[in-house]
């Protein structure tokens, strides 16, 4: 079972999984129907516990295998479920209008991808430091655009829900950076950080819900009466 | 510390104001008892801080007064140079007038107003006035400053139901605020680059400075200073302030307030800056003219007899300006006997415009309570109904137009001698300057003198034109004493003016170092003044004067006794073409009286006229003429209106970015991360 | 033991609130809860200032002279909210606030009081903990708990304006905590790359600014930048002010005091922790450049808002961008007299705003609505109290000359000229004239004028004698400041000034004379 | 103090006695130019003391003012009289006051002028007091600058002083400032006085008269006052225009030999004045109200270039 800790083999899973997350969060903005968009986010939630436990089986930093693992339960399970049901509760047609048309919106994704790998070039040089842990330090210009798509959608995006998911989808590039930049941050912290997006999500789901209700339409764009 | 009598007396005086403030807050239930403690107490002040400053005047001495704070970021350090203490004298000398007149006046709106606010913005307006003549630092000035024009803004919009006098106290604190703020600039700049901020460290700091920093702080402090004094493109706010507060409080504005932003010019040329450029003192001469002859030509046709006094206190403090611009031209040149006369001249007329200005406020205020209408085309005939009060509205009427017996010709000649002096010592082409000014100061003074005929020939003399004007009364025996106290004033200024001059000669030896009031032979040498003058000394020509007229007048007393006493005298109706009756209506108006010097100084004015007339048969035979004329307003409708609509519309198109969509907020923020990246990778 | 007893207080105070049901209870234990914090936070500062920094299980809860200025504060704003709220809430239970929204009443009123009663203490715990916390990473968690706690203090009316000024509240307020955390995590990064401690303490404050200047600098300038654009959201700086007006002029009036007097203090509170350290790796030119910048943004975006306002709740909200961007200002011009300045308008900044929230809310609960337009003028003589305080505030808050603002804004300016920024300086100083203009314009009419025969509202003693305490305690700051008080505004800028600079610079010793 | 009172004295009488001949003189050599008799120099005397001994009619709506104004009227003109040198070119007061004291003190006579007028309470008073005033204002600067002129070149602005250096310098009055300013000074002598172009002394029509509506109210001996007040104004003007321009012929001292041909000198060089201003009376119609500003312009223009010259050449 040598091969299972060779770290050539580490290395390119991690880099796969990264490109594999990339993609959704594409794929994610250029999606049509909300339960599709909320089962991608899922997914993506998925593959990132799948790289953080590679991360913390080649590296022996075990405190990694918790944030995996709540990774796994919070954002890959529970919060789709919760999510769904709330579409299904609310039953709101389920086709995105997004403010920019698709397109358009795929391109800026692919210019912020870009501008992601011009900031991580500008201050992580992955390949100067010669410790042996350089393992998945390649994924930061994947984080940095995965936080600036998630960030554009929330702008791009006219549905309450989605531009929830595109919070949570940020929440996902940070914690990605983390893990490559510093073996994520301190056990404490990451439990806190978690407590935080979990309790969000839920305020967020409960004001969608009282949106919809007064509203009764998850169109946010239509929120103008405070001016001036 | 041998502590001289005057500081504890200033300590007093601040004491006494104090309490007076205090009290009258405490007391606002019981207003009458409010008001004469109040007002007693700071007559008692006043009298107070008027001892003190003339003692230490008199003593030359200056003398610092520290008043422990604790812990506090302001330092309250006064002190009692002869400059500040001739300012305080004149604001105590009007305080206790007004003080005292306020016991009667106070009394006509005790019933519906809070009296007990106004006594205590009225002690705090006494004491920001003192804190601001004395101040020795840069923080405690500020303070005072604009404490000063808090209590002024509550004054001036006291009847705030009317929505007109809110108005002016608005406009009163925003540009006052705005001069604070060039004022605050100026002395932080200040006190960074002279290191402190104690008037002490202040003083000649300019010196040291580059010519540019010098000019900006001038100018700053020019315009800080110059909103206060009612310079001619800041002066908007003074013609609508000052007749909206209550005629006490305006008098005590109109005469000291503005006082106030020529001190400040007055510290910052000669103490603070050391020699001031030349062009500052051109600078000051140039708009000291155009405000005095503005401010005169809006006040002859001004039919509001408060308003119309307050745009002649913008034309008189256009005349200290002027003498002050002078003053520092001479600095500039190096003729400093001739610059400390010209400052003399302006010091003088300062303390004049105090009083006679105070007066006209006063007696004013107690017609307009009487006959209860402002507006001259309403009034007349008052001078039988209130005869002591058109007395001292006379007195002041003849100081303002500086005739001969009293105070206002004596500072008025004094700024022409130094005028024509500037001739004769100045070298280059600017010297015709100075007669060329002497000569504006000769039409402004001559308009004055029309203006003030016209204000009191209708508003006092013949028949009453409104039936409230015929039911006017004497005012209470206290007001008419507050008005006594200014009227002896000014005769005494006038008869005795050249005593006048060794308290001036001491503040210019502050200033310059050399003091001429007394020393005669420095005089003739300076002034115009005959080869004889020499020997008479400087007093002989202006203050004198006022002797040989009451000389003179032996005479045709003579005649009258023995001769003229005994004619018969037949009353009877005036000439009037064959009319029945002469009524009111047969009177000149004020419109008309100023109409001539409407239609001369039209290029000015640009008056509005419109003129129709209705007829049945013939052209010949209108059955009803309407005439309307109206002049708006120069500085508002051409020079502010049109900026404030402009600044107004940009903001308004400016609140687009507030419009409601959270995505247009969100790209905000979106936009600033892009950029900054973009920056911080380049960096 | 003070620091643990301080967050247990009001993190207790929330769950007794809501068991306890009944109102007068409730109002009893918020105010007991936040007397006691106050109490402790003076103890607090008091020890802070005998003894020096306090630390609590090996270094996680942290205080020293800044953070304890930061809870004092942050304790008597609570109180005074907590004092007038009885007031308020009263009313808002006896009548319909908004004629123009039908209110549910009786029990549904009950229920939202429970709601404010039971939030509130949380809302105050998260303060505290942000001031407290000595990780960066609960710093951040801390922030974010402000955010949670006080959104559905936002929704208290449930209009559907509550609404969409929450949601704009939460989402606006969400994606600047995130830049934050990776700001955070980038300045981990940083510091990890060169000490690789693992543990817990890899991300303390202490720690980080023992060895700052070896930190990696592209890193730190990035880190910087995220975390000024993170809390400046929380704190509402411009570009990212924009949910201030909304949520400020929906939330009920002591809510709303809180998020300005007190969130806006621990935003800045995390942006100094973090200028302490970038200044120490970078050197100051490059944090008061975008300093400056942004301060001024801030001030310049409120000018024409508050010029042009229709409603005074908002242009208190304007106001406070404006005083935030006069913070941030004193923090770009840097120096002594820079972060003096900051710290001293701080504290007249969080006794100040509290007094025009107040008037402005008994005003608004007595006339039934926020517009200028429909307030037909005269309120002096229906409530003489609420708008003479009213007037009085906003003198104060325009930094006029015998209030005590205008000291912190002269040291400021002090720093800006002895800073060489003279530009800034002046463009300051022109914006609060505008400003000034635009306050006395409106709330001068608001109050002032004939009397539209408005009858008086019902006295209540409570709203009363908040209103006054605090006015005649801004009138008192004016001539006289406390000297402990002092002394602690003076320790925390010592806290910076040293902090940040490698050979700690010189306090400004003799304050007393601002010479 | 006693040799001051005798001048004064001295001077006094010549002032009460020669200002009526004057206009009395002034109004037959019109008369004469006009083809007609005229009524001859005593005339104004005569009127004088008849109008002394007449009883007075005082308008009902009247003050005391109506009463003070001849008063004061007469006393100004009287003290003027006293600070002008008229024989010899020490002025009995001279130490009392400059020439800014002397139109100040006019000024002081005409600001109660106006107001007696307006006491009146008829529109007659008010029109009169109201051109009296404009008219005033606008000659004053014109006066002011002339006067400047010659107080610059005399280093010093007493009358005397003024004199004293003139005569010294003989045909200094040549230069052209001076005779710029005179003429500057002369045009505004004819407006202060109230002669043709300004205004018409003799008529009662409502449209021209400006001093005449304002004395219309007086009767008896206040009238007789202020005409006699305002002839005294009238000689002391037109002596402060001979002896500051034509000096020559001034006594140094007071003692009597000298001061007979100082008199007559000055009496010579007074008609020839007072000739030149009937000449300009005959030979113009009174000007429209509006049109004496333009007229004062030029005065005033000649002023400002007598000031230039005087250090140009």
């Amino acid at each position: 079972m040598s091969f299972l800790h060779d770290p050539q083999l580490g290395n390119t899973a991690i880099t796969l999984m990264a490109a594999l997350v990339l993609v959704l969060q594409i794929a994610m903005v250029a999606q049509r129907w909300l339960v599709t968009n909320i089962r991608v986010f899922g997914v993506q939630s998925f593959v990132l516990a799948a790289i953080a436990a590679t991360i913390a089986w080649f590296n022996h930093a075990n405190h990694l295998y918790v944030a995996a693992l709540l990774m796994l339960l919070l954002k890959a399970l529970l919060l789709p479920i919760v999510l769904e049901r709330l579409v299904a509760k609310v039953g709101i047609r389920h086709s995105i209008h997004p403010v920019i048309n698709v397109p358009l919106s795929v391109l800026i994704s692919g210019g912020l991808t870009l501008l992601g790998y011009v900031v991580a070039e500008s201050f992580y040089h992955p390949e100067e430091t010669s410790t042996a842990a350089t393992l998945g330090h390649n994924m930061l210009p994947i984080a940095i655009s995965l936080f600036l798509i998630g960030f554009f959608m929330i702008v791009n995006r006219r549905n309450g829900l989605t531009q929830v998911l595109g919070l949570l989808s940020m929440e996902n590039g940070l914690f990605l950076a983390a893990i490559s930049l510093t073996y994520g941050v301190p056990l404490v912290v990451e439990l806190g950080i978690f407590f935080d997006v979990l309790v969000g999500a839920m305020v967020l789901g409960i004001l969608m819900y009282r949106i919809g209700e007064t509203f009764d339409s998850m169109d946010v764009s239509r929120l103008r009466r405070l001016r001036g | 510390m041998n502590t001289f009598p005057s500081e504890q007396l200033f300590k007093l005086g601040l004491e006494i104001y104090l309490a007076a403030g205090i009290f009258g807050l405490l007391a606002w239930r019981y207003r009458n008892l409010a008001r004469i403690v109040v007002f007693s107490l700071t007559a008692l002040g006043a009298a107070v801080e008027g001892g003190a400053c003339f003692t230490a005047l008199v003593s030359g001495q200056t003398s610092t007064v520290v008043i422990p704070s604790g812990v506090s970021m302001v330092a309250w350090t006064f002190r009692l140079d002869p400059l500040s203490c001739y300012f305080n004298l004149a604001l105590a000398v009007v305080a206790l007038a007004v003080s005292i007149y306020s016991l009667g006046y106070v009394r006509g709106f005790a019933a519906h107003k809070p009296v007990g606010l106004f006594c205590f913005f009225y002690c705090v307006l006494l004491i920001g006035l003192t804190a601001v003549f004395s101040a020795a630092n840069a923080i405690l000035f500020l303070m005072a400053w604009e404490s000063m024009a808090l209590a002024a803004w509550y004054l001036v919009s006291f009847d705030h139901e009317i929505a007109e006098n809110r108005q002016a106290g608005s406009l009163f604190f925003i540009m006052s605020h705005a001069g604070t703020a060039c004022l605050l600039i100026a002395f932080v700049l200040l006190g960074t680059w002279s290191g402190g901020f104690d008037f002490s460290t202040f003083h000649a700091a300019g010196a040291a400075l580059t010519p540019l920093r010098q000019g900006a702080l001038f100018l700053l402090f020019i315009a800080g200073f110059g909103v206060k004094a009612g310079m001619i493109p800041v002066h908007i706010w003074l013609p609508a302030a000052h007749p909206a507060a209550p005629s006490n409080a305006s008098a005590l504005l109109s005469a000291i307030l503005i006082k106030t932003g020529i001190y400040g010019i007055i510290r910052v040329a000669f103490d603070f800056l050391g020699v001031p450029p030349l062009w500052s003192g051109f600078l000051l001469l140039a708009i000291g003219g155009a405000t005095a002859l503005m401010g005169i030509l809006w006040a002859i046709i001004e039919p509001d007899l408060k308003k119309m006094l307050a745009w002649s206190t913008i034309e008189n403090s256009g005349i200290i300006l002027m003498a002050l611009g002078a003053a520092m031209m001479f600095q500039s040149y190096g003729q400093t006997a001739l610059a400390a006369f010209a400052l003399m001249a302006c010091l003088f007329h300062i303390f004049n415009h105090a009083i006679f200005k105070a007066l006209l406020f006063l007696s004013a205020g107690a017609v307009v309570h009487a006959t209860g209408t402002r507006n001259l085309e309403r009034m007349g005939g008052v001078i039988r109904l209130m005869p002591l009060t058109a007395a001292f509205f006379l007195v002041g009427a003849l100081a303002i137009s500086a005739l001969p017996p009293l105070n206002g010709f004596v500072s008025e000649w004094m700024i022409y001698q130094s005028l024509l002096g500037g001739f004769r010592s100045t070298t280059s082409v600017t010297r015709v300057l100075f007669p060329i000014a002497g000569t504006l100061l000769a039409l402004t003074g001559a308009l004055a003198a029309a203006c003030f005929v016209r204000a009191f020939g209708i508003g006092f003399l013949a028949l009453p034109r409104s039936p409230e004007a015929s039911l006017a009364h004497e005012a209470h025996p206290t007001m008419l004493a507050g008005m006594g106290v200014l009227a002896a004033a000014c005769v005494a200024l006038g008869v005795s003016g050249s005593m006048w001059m060794g308290v001036l000669g001491s503040v210019t030896h502050q200033l310059f170092g050399i003091n001429i009031g007394a020393d005669a032979a420095m005089a003739s040498g300076l002034t115009l003044g005959s080869g004889l003058q020499a020997a008479g000394g400087l007093q002989k020509t202006p203050a004198s004067l006022a002797i040989a007229v009451l000389l003179i007048s032996v005479l045709p007393l003579l005649l009258w006794v023995l001769w003229l006493r005994g004619r018969t005298r037949v009353t009877g109706p005036a000439w009037d073409c064959g009319l029945p009756r002469l009524t009111a209506h047969n009177e000149y108006t004020a419109m008309a009286f100023s109409k001539p010097l409407q239609m001369i100084f039209a290029a000015f004015y640009q008056p509005r006229r419109a003129l129709h007339a209705e007829y049945e048969v013939s052209t010949f035979y209108p059955t009803s003429v309407h005439f309307e004329s109206e002049v708006a307003p120069a500085f508002e409708t051409r020079l502010y209106a049109p900026l404030i609509a402009r600044f107004m519309a940009r903001a308004g198109s400016f609140r687009r970015i507030q419009a409601g969509s959270i995505h247009a907020y969100l790209a905000y923020i979106f936009v600033t991360l892009i950029l900054l990246l973009i920056w911080s990778t380049r960096a | 033991m003070i620091l643990l007893w301080l967050l247990i207080v009001p993190l207790l105070a929330g769950p007794v609130a809501f068991a306890v049901r009944r109102r007068a209870a409730m109002e009893a234990v918020n105010l007991i809860a936040f007397l006691i914090g106050l109490c402790l936070a003076g103890a607090l500062a008091f020890q802070v200032l005998a003894s020096g920094p306090i630390s609590l299980f090996d270094g996680f809860f942290y205080a020293d002279a800044l953070s304890s200025l930061i809870v004092l504060l942050t304790a008597f704003v609570a109180l005074v909210c907590a004092v007038y709220a009885v007031g308020y809430f009263r009313f808002v239970e006896q009548n319909t606030v908004f004629p123009d929204q039908p209110q549910p009443d009786g029990p549904a009123a009950a229920r939202k009081l429970r709601k404010y009663y039971s939030l509130m203490p949380l809302f105050v715990f998260s303060m505290i903990l942000v001031a407290l916390a000595n990780n960066l990473g609960i710093l951040w968690v801390a922030s974010e708990i402000t955010t949670l706690a006080s959104v559905f203090l936002v929704t208290f009316y449930a209009r559907e304006t509550s609404l969409e000024a929450a949601w704009k509240y939460v989402m606006i307020g969400g994606v600047g905590l995130s830049m934050a955390l990776f700001g955070t995590i980038l300045t981990y990064y940083s510091a990890h790359r060169v000490l690789g401690i693992d543990s817990l303490a890899g991300l303390n404050w202490t720690m980080l600014l023992g060895n700052a200047s070896v930190f990696d600098k592209a890193t730190m300038r990035l880190a910087f930048i995220l975390i000024l654009l993170g809390y400046g959201t929380k704190a509402g700086m411009a570009p990212m002010h924009t949910w201030k007006p909304d949520a400020y002029s929906e939330a009920p009036v002591p809510a709303a005091a809180m998020l300005a007097a007190g969130v806006l203090n621990c935003a800045l509170y995390g942006l100094v922790r973090f200028y302490i350290l970038t200044s120490k790796c970078l050197g100051p030119e490059f944090a008061s450049q975008l300093l400056i910048v942004f301060g001024l943004l801030s001030i310049g975006v409120a000018v024409p808002f508050i010029l042009v306002q229709k409603s005074f709740r908002r242009l208190l909200a304007y106001s406070s961008i404006d005083h935030c961007g006069i913070m941030v200002l004193a923090l770009g011009f840097g120096g002594p007299l820079g972060i003096l300045g900051l710290f001293l308008h701080m504290t007249f900044h969080a006794v100040t705003k509290p007094l025009l929230f107040f008037c402005a809310g008994n005003i608004q609960q007595h006339l039934g609505t926020d517009l200028f337009r429909k307030a037909k003028g005269g309120l002096i003589h229906a409530m003489p109290w609420s708008g003479a305080a009213f007037l009085l505030g906003m003198l104060a808050v325009t930094g006029t000359p015998p209030f005590s603002l205008f000291l912190s804004e002269f040291t400021i300016l002090r720093a800006a000229f002895s800073g060489g920024h003279y530009l800034p300086g002046v463009l300051f100083v022109a914006f609060l004239v505008v400003i000034f203009s635009g306050f006395i314009l409106h709330i001068g009419n608001l109050v002032l004028g004939a009397d539209t025969g408005l009858p008086a509202p019902a006295p209540c003693r409570w709203k009363k004698y908040s209103l006054l305490g605090l006015a005649s305690l801004i009138i008192l700051l004016g001539f006289w400041i406390p000297g402990p008080l002092f002394h602690l505004i003076q320790s925390a800028a010592d806290v910076v000034v040293t902090g940040q600079s490698a050979l700690g610079a010189p306090l400004v010793k003799s304050l007393v004379r601002l010479q | 103090m006693m040799a001051t009172l005798a001048k004064a004295a001295l001077q006094l009488l010549l002032l009460l006695i020669a200002a009526p001949l004057l206009s009395g003189f002034i109004r037959t050599l019109k008369a004469r130019l006009q083809m007609r008799r005229g009524p001859g120099i005593l005339q104004p005397l005569r009127d004088v003391w008849k109008l002394l001994r007449k009883d007075m009619v005082i308008p009902e709506t009247a003050s005391w003012i109506f009463a003070a104004t001849p008063y004061v009227y007469f006393s100004t003109a009287m003290l003027v009289g006293l600070l002008v040198p008229m024989i010899a070119t020490a002025a009995p007061l001279r130490l009392f006051g400059g020439v800014l004291a002397v139109i100040y003190l006019l000024a002081l006579g005409r600001f109660f002028m106006a107001l007696g007028a307006l006491d009146a309470g008829s529109s007659f008073g008010g029109l009169g007091s109201s051109r009296e005033m404009t008219i005033s204002a606008i000659a004053e600067p014109a006066m002011m600058l002339a006067i400047f002129t010659v107080a610059i070149t005399a280093n010093s602005t007493d009358l005397s002083e003024m004199a004293r250096v003139s005569v010294s310098q003989s045909w200094k009055f040549l230069a052209p400032s001076q005779m710029l300013a005179f003429s500057g000074l002369f045009i505004a002598l004819l407006a202060e006085t109230g002669r043709i172009p300004v205004d018409n002394p003799a008529t009662h029509l409502e449209l021209t008269m400006i001093h005449e509506a304002m004395v219309l109210e007086y009767s008896g001996p206040y009238l007789a006052l202020i005409e006699w007040g305002a002839s005294i104004r009238q000689l002391v003007l037109m002596t402060l225009l001979v002896n500051t321009f034509f000096p020559f012929g001034l006594s140094a001292n007071w003692t009597p030999i000298n001061l007979i041909p100082g008199l007559a000198f000055y009496l010579l060089k007074l008609l020839l004045l007072a000739g030149a201003v009937v000449l300009v009376e005959t030979s113009n119609a009174k000007l429209r109200l509006f049109r004496v500003p333009e007229l004062l312009a030029v005065a005033f223009i000649l002023g400002a270039l007598a000031l230039i010259s005087t250090f140009l050449f």
